[in-house]
């Protein structure tokens, strides 16, 4: 009856593989209906924790729609040729789900004290989600620029939800003028790339780059250039990085942990969905680019962490440093390469989230106690949660037999492999300066005693840390430890999903 | 049994897993058998691995054990794997061996503290990185130990971590070592690049196809890496500092078995050395020789005993550097089985007399502890023999041998060394003089007492040893060299061959048995006479024929006392200097980064403009018009 | 003909442009913007774009600029803007530089690839702008067809905006006690 | 489909002029609602070469993402008026530039 209909209708609608959408599907459709319950049902009825366990159960559901493609073992088109859920895409769209799902249960505690609301708030964490997973399985640049916006406008909201602190607000607006801005240029890329190709499908582009070889191409590569304006704006590649640590910073602690991880992880599913696969055959053009990109945030965020004196601001450089770790990866072009990164991203989502959600646990009443000094004494205070966070830092400074060491050992050997010694020697010089900035937050918990203004503090009540944010701070530091001792299991995940 | 030499390793995970799990309820002293009897376990096991290769015909004594794919990145993968073959067999069997003494040792000398399961927690969680590192079969493995005995080491020194100064001694140490892996990193990375394997029997046997110019950087920044963990120049700085931990760690750790790593790791890797260019190995016998004296010059100065002997540390690994560099494999590692014995003798000697003292470590405050602690007495005053080079103790065969193999490769190497050994003799008497011999310095309240049974018994077995050990690998007819012949299939015919006739030898042997006497007795003359003026007033002319007694009071106390000052303030500001520098300049970049991140939204949207502009401009000039 | 009119209305454009940019009062700059969105609109009627002139016009210069003003209204933020001055320390000769740097990258590259378009599109389809269809027809076949999932986002991203400006602009006042004690802070 | 005799290169040079006044603009305003109006200038200048690309390719893609420009641009100035309404809330007649308590 309804195929009928729509036989007469005078455009042929693309084939929808409803199962494959289910990823989007999911988490936007689960949003709506939050929005809706919550604008209907008063708030009495109703209490503030369903929306986080709602969240929560989105994302595990989404989740299982994840796997059950990935049992297919062939690329899903989702939506036409809009749509691809390849490998790449569905284990970046577990990623992001992920952290959704581990940010979730931190949720409810989190915002009663800060007073954030959280059914808006949770309402756009799920749209941010469904945003990144169109990014991550964008096949047409329109599509992922859509997806780019939906996530980033949903982000730009989130960072400035704590309306009373102004660092919020302020965190919010920089986000939003320098987002925008950028924006700009990687539609300006995306115009120009049209224009040299005649297309905007990233598979067509690069079948197009395959096949000709274009004798004036000066269009394409000054759209790749300004694509990578855009998405390294996303992923906070130096010198685009700049509003990473203040927006970090002003952001309620989940946005942040959340930013860290999905919107982190989606930059990069866009960044090699556009270079590696569809610039791949000019990648002898950008991946100078990337390298120059990949040494100046190593540079950036290892040096600047190293000088903060706030445990948040210090995360914040870190993620930044991080991304360099990433990029590099993502310099190799190389299938191996794409695998490293995808490892990366999984393992620094978990990290972020833990790490941001001991902060978070420690924020205090308006979401600003984040200087070392709060840190002061933790050990004592809450061995458990500083024994967490060291690990979780150890693993962010690359030890063996955490997490971290294999990720920076499997992006630094994919840059070997391509032959880029000397962003191998960068990478390594700045993982050395970084480590300066972890132990500075790990002597801050064991080694230095709460001066008299802390005393106060260790006599006030213990940090409250709550079932949910415990939870997850278990999970992530379980997770770290296990993928460092056999990091086997997702190595094999992440060789199929990059096609290895 | 070689298949189960796995079990070397799992003895003290076991241990660790056990006391992690259950340490706080076994308590004292439980806690403290459990971690000792494991180290006995991977001893024996050990022992079973070594009985069983030496069952083997020579040339089939290498075996590697594989257990488990590790790293699946790719071409990347990295299997776990042993390798056993007789050098780290030799290497665990002394490692588990001096381990299990000392944790027995650790068992009396941690009596009290709060800590105290948490203590052998670490312990043995050192205890089976450290064999890692000795028996993984690849680089990479090989450097997850690394890494592991550079985080225990870090938690161990930095243990009494309520003091700032031994929390930033852990600091210092982390962060050095730091600095050496990634030249370890790289290495690693570049070997994979060149060869695409880090597994060492890949890489020995490619070896020969290496360019001469990849084999030297390799071997560079392996080097490098070595320098951070064994201490060499100029990345030492964090040994002495780390002697803030508890004795125990720093007798296994710091004097024992990790520093002796990097020297480990480089007569591992003789292959590549042997296919480098000739300047390479210059430069680990040159930079081996250097620290030697230097630091024997800075233990000159010291009064904080554990500071003396971590000098002496220092001194004795540029020794087996040296005998790197200069091909003498077998001598390196000889030297690094005596050392092992009388260094953890003297470090838990020290233990013992600082436990004595109520935790004083100052030597001016000590004096006349020989009678009040006869057992420490002797067993120490038999591992300063052995380190001063008096025959027929073990330091002075393995030391010997590596001076023969210095003055073969270059007579300058030797003549720094001998002086070395000449300070050696030097510094050691006066620390033995200092501390048991003239009158008692410490204070009325203190009550000296020998240690328990406990404590006592490993100093004695650990003498015994130092005695002996010179059996091992006797100079005088090849059938002596026991430990030459049992290497050998580890060495791939690297070792260098000595071209010295035996006269030559005997005549250097004599030389530096002349230099022991010497420093000796400068030693004697110094702290030993001049504390008994009476004598002197009595003996004019014995005063006057003690010329070199006074040249030496004058010398130490004036010039010569100055130029160690020298040196120790060389240590304390130009080197330490250095690394702070490093923090300071990253420090100053910092301070400089942070300007550009101004705060104001309107600069950081000039910011990405500019990058975009740059991108453009790059990608302009890779455009064809 | 056309070369007349493609030069009035890129004069306009620009001059509203550097209107904008240049312009104390925002309420002119606004006007300015409008001026500009114009000048944009007759660009695509020479394009033969006439449904987005139309949208151009309607959507941009009617609604967008109106939000602006009214908001401009609402804050009461209708002052002239001190423009002599510049808080930041070499903001202006930067962005001057960078600004020519850009004009004179993107240009050179721009105009000598320009000609890289003729014949490079596949002939027919529901894509071609010479078909017979109009002009809103083709484009609602194309974005009903093979768009129709970017068409789908924007659904997903009109929800963002409409939560998002309806919880920022909405007093943070739920728990009134710390409210008072905020307002006191600052 | 005939250029009306001009070519695309007109259309392109002139969009990167207003791309780059707008960029500038954005740059040295400091009323955020400026700022915003720079952005739009921006976007109008990507849109001038969707449009004129398209034109040059024979091919309707240029319009459709135009259209979708819109709509982002649509949503993007709802959310930067809600921000600037809610900072001036705190502090009215706040610039860019007296939003800069988050730095170093």
């Amino acid at each position: 009856m309804m195929g009928a209909l729509l036989a007469q209708l005078p455009v042929q609608t693309p084939d929808v593989d409803w199962t494959g959408l289910l990823p989007v599907l999911l988490p936007s459709a689960g949003a709506l209906v939050l929005l809706m319950v919550r604008s209907l049902v008063p708030s009495r009825v109703m209490p503030a924790v369903l929306d986080a366990v709602w969240t929560f159960a989105v994302a595990v559901a989404s989740l299982v729609s994840v796997v059950v493609l990935w049992q297919r073992d062939a690329e899903v088109q989702a939506f036409g040729s809009q749509l691809v859920m390849d490998g790449m895409a569905l284990f970046v769209t577990a990623v992001v789900l992920g952290s959704v799902a581990l940010v979730a249960p931190t949720l409810p505690r989190y915002c009663k004290r800060v007073g954030v609301a959280s059914a808006e708030l949770c309402v756009l964490i799920l749209l941010a989600a469904a945003g990144a997973v169109v990014m991550a399985g964008a096949a047409d640049l329109i599509v992922l620029f859509l997806g780019l916006e939906t996530m980033s406008i949903a982000a730009y909201v989130m960072a400035a939800l704590n309306l009373r602190r102004l660092e919020s607000l302020e965190a919010g607006l920089k986000y939003f003028v320098l987002g925008a801005f950028s924006t700009a240029f990687l539609l300006f890329g995306i115009a120009l790339v049209y224009g040299a190709t005649g297309t905007t499908s990233l598979d067509e582009i690069g079948r197009h780059l395959d096949t000709f070889i274009l004798l004036r191409d000066g269009m394409l590569l000054a759209g790749s250039a300004m694509l990578l304006v855009g998405l390294g704006f996303k992923v906070a590649a130096a010198p685009f990085h700049a509003w990473a640590p203040d927006t970090y910073v002003g952001a309620p602690t989940p946005v942040t942990a959340l930013m860290a991880s999905a919107v982190k992880a989606a930059g990069f599913a866009a960044l090699i969905r556009v270079f590696v696969e569809a610039l791949g055959t000019r990648a002898d053009d950008w991946r100078p680019a990337v390298f120059a990109l990949a040494c100046a945030t190593l540079a950036v965020g290892s040096v600047l962490a190293a000088v903060q004196s706030d445990a948040k601001r210090i995360l914040a450089y870190s993620s930044v440093s991080h991304a360099g770790f990433i990029l590099v990866g993502v310099q190799a072009a190389s299938d191996s390469g794409v695998a490293a990164v995808l490892f990366y991203l999984a393992v620094y989502a978990v990290i972020a989230v833990g790490s941001f959600t001991v902060v978070a646990v420690l924020s205090g009443q308006r979401d600003d106690r984040t200087g070392l000094d709060t840190l002061a004494g933790l050990s004592s205070r809450r061995p458990a949660l500083a024994l967490g966070l060291t690990i979780l830092l150890l693993a962010q400074a690359g030890v063996p037999f955490t997490s971290g060491f294999v990720a920076k050992f499997s992006v630094i050997a994919a840059a070997v492999e391509a032959r880029s010694y000397w962003l191998a020697v960068v990478a390594m010089v700045s993982a050395v300066v970084a480590a300066f900035a972890y132990l500075r937050v790990v002597v801050a918990m064991y080694f230095r005693d709460s001066g008299d203004e802390a005393e106060t503090a260790a006599e006030a009540p213990k940090p409250a840390i709550g079932l949910g944010a415990g939870a997850v701070i278990v999970a992530a530091v379980l997770f770290t430890v296990a993928l460092g001792v056999v990091p086997g299991v997702l190595e094999s995940l992440t060789s199929t999903a990059a096609g290895l | 049994m070689l298949e189960a030499a796995w079990l070397i390793c799992a003895f003290p995970l076991a241990g660790f897993a056990v006391l992690l799990a259950l340490g706080r309820r076994l308590g004292e002293p439980r806690a403290g058998w459990v971690a000792t009897l494991a180290m006995a376990g991977s001893f024996v096991c050990s022992l079973a691995v070594f009985a069983s290769l030496m069952g083997r015909d020579p040339a089939e004594r290498r075996f590697v054990v594989t257990l488990f794919e590790w790293v699946p990145a790719g071409d990347f993968s990295v299997d776990a794997g042993l390798l056993v073959d007789p050098l780290s067999v030799t290497m665990a069997l002394f490692v588990t061996g001096v381990g299990a003494l000392i944790h027995l040792y650790a068992v009396g000398y941690m009596h009290g503290d709060g800590d105290f399961s948490k203590f052998f927690v670490y312990l043995n969680l050192f205890a089976f990185s450290m064999l890692v590192l000795v028996l993984g079969d690849s680089l990479a493995l090989t450097f997850l130990g690394w890494e592991g005995v550079g985080v225990c080491s870090y938690l161990l020194i930095s243990f009494w971590f309520t003091d700032e100064a031994n929390a930033t001694a852990g600091k210092k140490a982390f962060i050095t070592n730091r600095v050496g892996d990634w030249g370890f990193m790289l290495a690693m990375f570049w070997a994979f690049g060149a060869l695409g394997s880090v597994r060492y029997l890949d890489l020995f046997g490619q070896a020969d196809s290496l360019s001469s110019t990849t084999a030297t950087a390799i071997v560079i920044l392996l080097f490098l890496g070595a320098a951070g963990k064994s201490a060499q120049l100029p990345l030492y700085i964090w040994l002495p500092d780390a002697m803030a931990g508890p004795t125990p760690v720093s007798a296994l750790i710091h004097a024992a078995t990790m520093v002796t790593a990097g020297v480990y790791l480089m007569v591992r890797v003789n292959p590549l050395i042997a296919v480098a260019d000739a300047w390479a190995p210059d430069v680990i016998a040159w930079v081996g020789v250097a620290t030697a004296l230097f630091a024997a010059g800075a233990a000159m100065a010291q009064n904080d005993i554990k500071k003396v002997l971590a000098y002496s540390t220092i001194s004795q690994l540029g020794y087996m550097m040296l005998a790197v560099g200069t091909g003498a494999y077998v001598a390196a590692i000889f030297h690094m089985v005596t050392h092992a014995f009388f260094k953890a003798l003297l470090f838990l000697g020290s233990g013992s007399v600082i436990h004595a003292l109520d935790g004083d470590q100052d030597m001016r405050r000590y004096g006349a502890l020989r009678a009040a602690m006869p057992v420490t007495a002797v067993t120490f005053i038999v591992g300063w023999l052995a380190i001063a080079g008096v025959p027929p103790l073990a330091g002075f065969w393995s030391k010997d041998e590596i001076l023969a193999y210095a003055w073969d490769a270059s007579p300058a190497l030797w003549v720094v060394g001998i002086v070395t050994a000449v300070l050696t003799a030097f510094y050691m008497s006066r620390l033995v003089f200092m501390t048991f011999y003239g009158e008692a310095r410490y204070g009325t309240e203190v009550h000296p007492h020998e240690p328990s049974r406990l404590m006592t018994a490993p100093l004695v077995a650990l003498a015994a040893a130092a005695v002996v050990a010179g059996g091992l690998n006797l100079p005088f007819t090849k059938d002596l060299h026991f430990l030459g012949a049992w290497l050998e299939p580890s060495l791939f015919a690297n070792e260098a061959h000595l071209s010295l006739g035996a006269g030559a030898q005997w005549l250097l042997a004599l030389v530096s048995m002349a230099g022991a006497a010497i420093g000796i007795a400068g030693a004697v003359a110094v702290y030993l006479q001049h504390r008994l003026p009476a004598s002197r007033v009595e003996w004019p002319a014995a005063a006057r024929a003690f010329y070199v007694d006074e040249t030496w009071t004058r010398f130490v106390g004036g010039p010569g006392r100055r130029a160690f000052e020298g040196v120790a303030a060389f240590d304390a500001n130009v080197v330490d200097g250095a690394v702070d520098g490093v923090g300071r300049s990253v420090r100053a970049g910092g301070t400089l980064l942070r300007r550009v991140q101004t705060g104001f939204v309107r600069s950081y949207a000039l910011l990405t403009a500019a990058g975009a502009v740059a991108l453009l401009v790059w990608f302009l000039v890779r455009t064809s018009f | 003909m056309a070369e007349a009119v493609f030069a009035v209305a890129a004069v306009l454009m620009l001059a509203g442009a550097v209107g904008v940019v240049a312009s104390r009062n925002p309420v002119h700059a606004a006007l300015f913007l409008v001026q500009t969105l114009v000048g944009v609109a007759v660009l695509f009627v020479l394009n033969d774009a006439h449904f987005l002139a139309a949208v151009q016009v309607v959507v941009y210069a009617g609604a967008i600029v109106i939000l602006f003003l009214f908001v401009i209204m609402l804050l009461g933020v209708d002052k002239a803007e001190e423009l002599s001055i510049e808080p930041i320390f070499g903001q202006r000769p930067l962005a001057a530089v960078v600004g020519a740097a850009l004009v004179a990258v993107l240009g050179t590259v721009v105009v000598t690839g320009a000609d890289v378009l003729t014949g490079l599109r596949r002939a027919g389809g529901d894509r071609a702008l010479d078909g017979d269809a109009t002009d809103i027809e083709r484009m609602g076949r194309v974005l009903f067809s093979e768009f129709a999932f970017a068409v789908e986002i924007t659904a997903a991203l009109l929800t963002v905006a409409v939560v998002g400006a309806v919880i920022l602009t909405r007093r943070a006042s739920r728990s009134d006690g710390s409210a008072t004690a905020d307002t006191a802070a600052s | 489909m005939d250029l009306a005799g001009l070519s695309v290169g007109w259309y392109l040079a002139l969009s990167v002029v207003l791309f780059a006044i707008g960029g500038v603009g954005l740059l040295v305003r400091r009323n955020p609602l400026v700022m915003f109006m720079c952005v739009e200038l921006m976007l109008n200048a990507v849109n001038v070469a969707f449009v004129a690309l398209g034109a040059g390719l024979n091919d309707v893609g240029g319009q459709v993402a135009v259209f979708f420009v819109l709509v982002v641009a649509a949503t993007e100035v709802v959310i930067g008026l809600a921000l600037v309404v809610a900072i001036n809330r705190r502090r009215s007649g706040a610039t860019a530039d007296d939003v800069s308590l988050l730095k170093g």
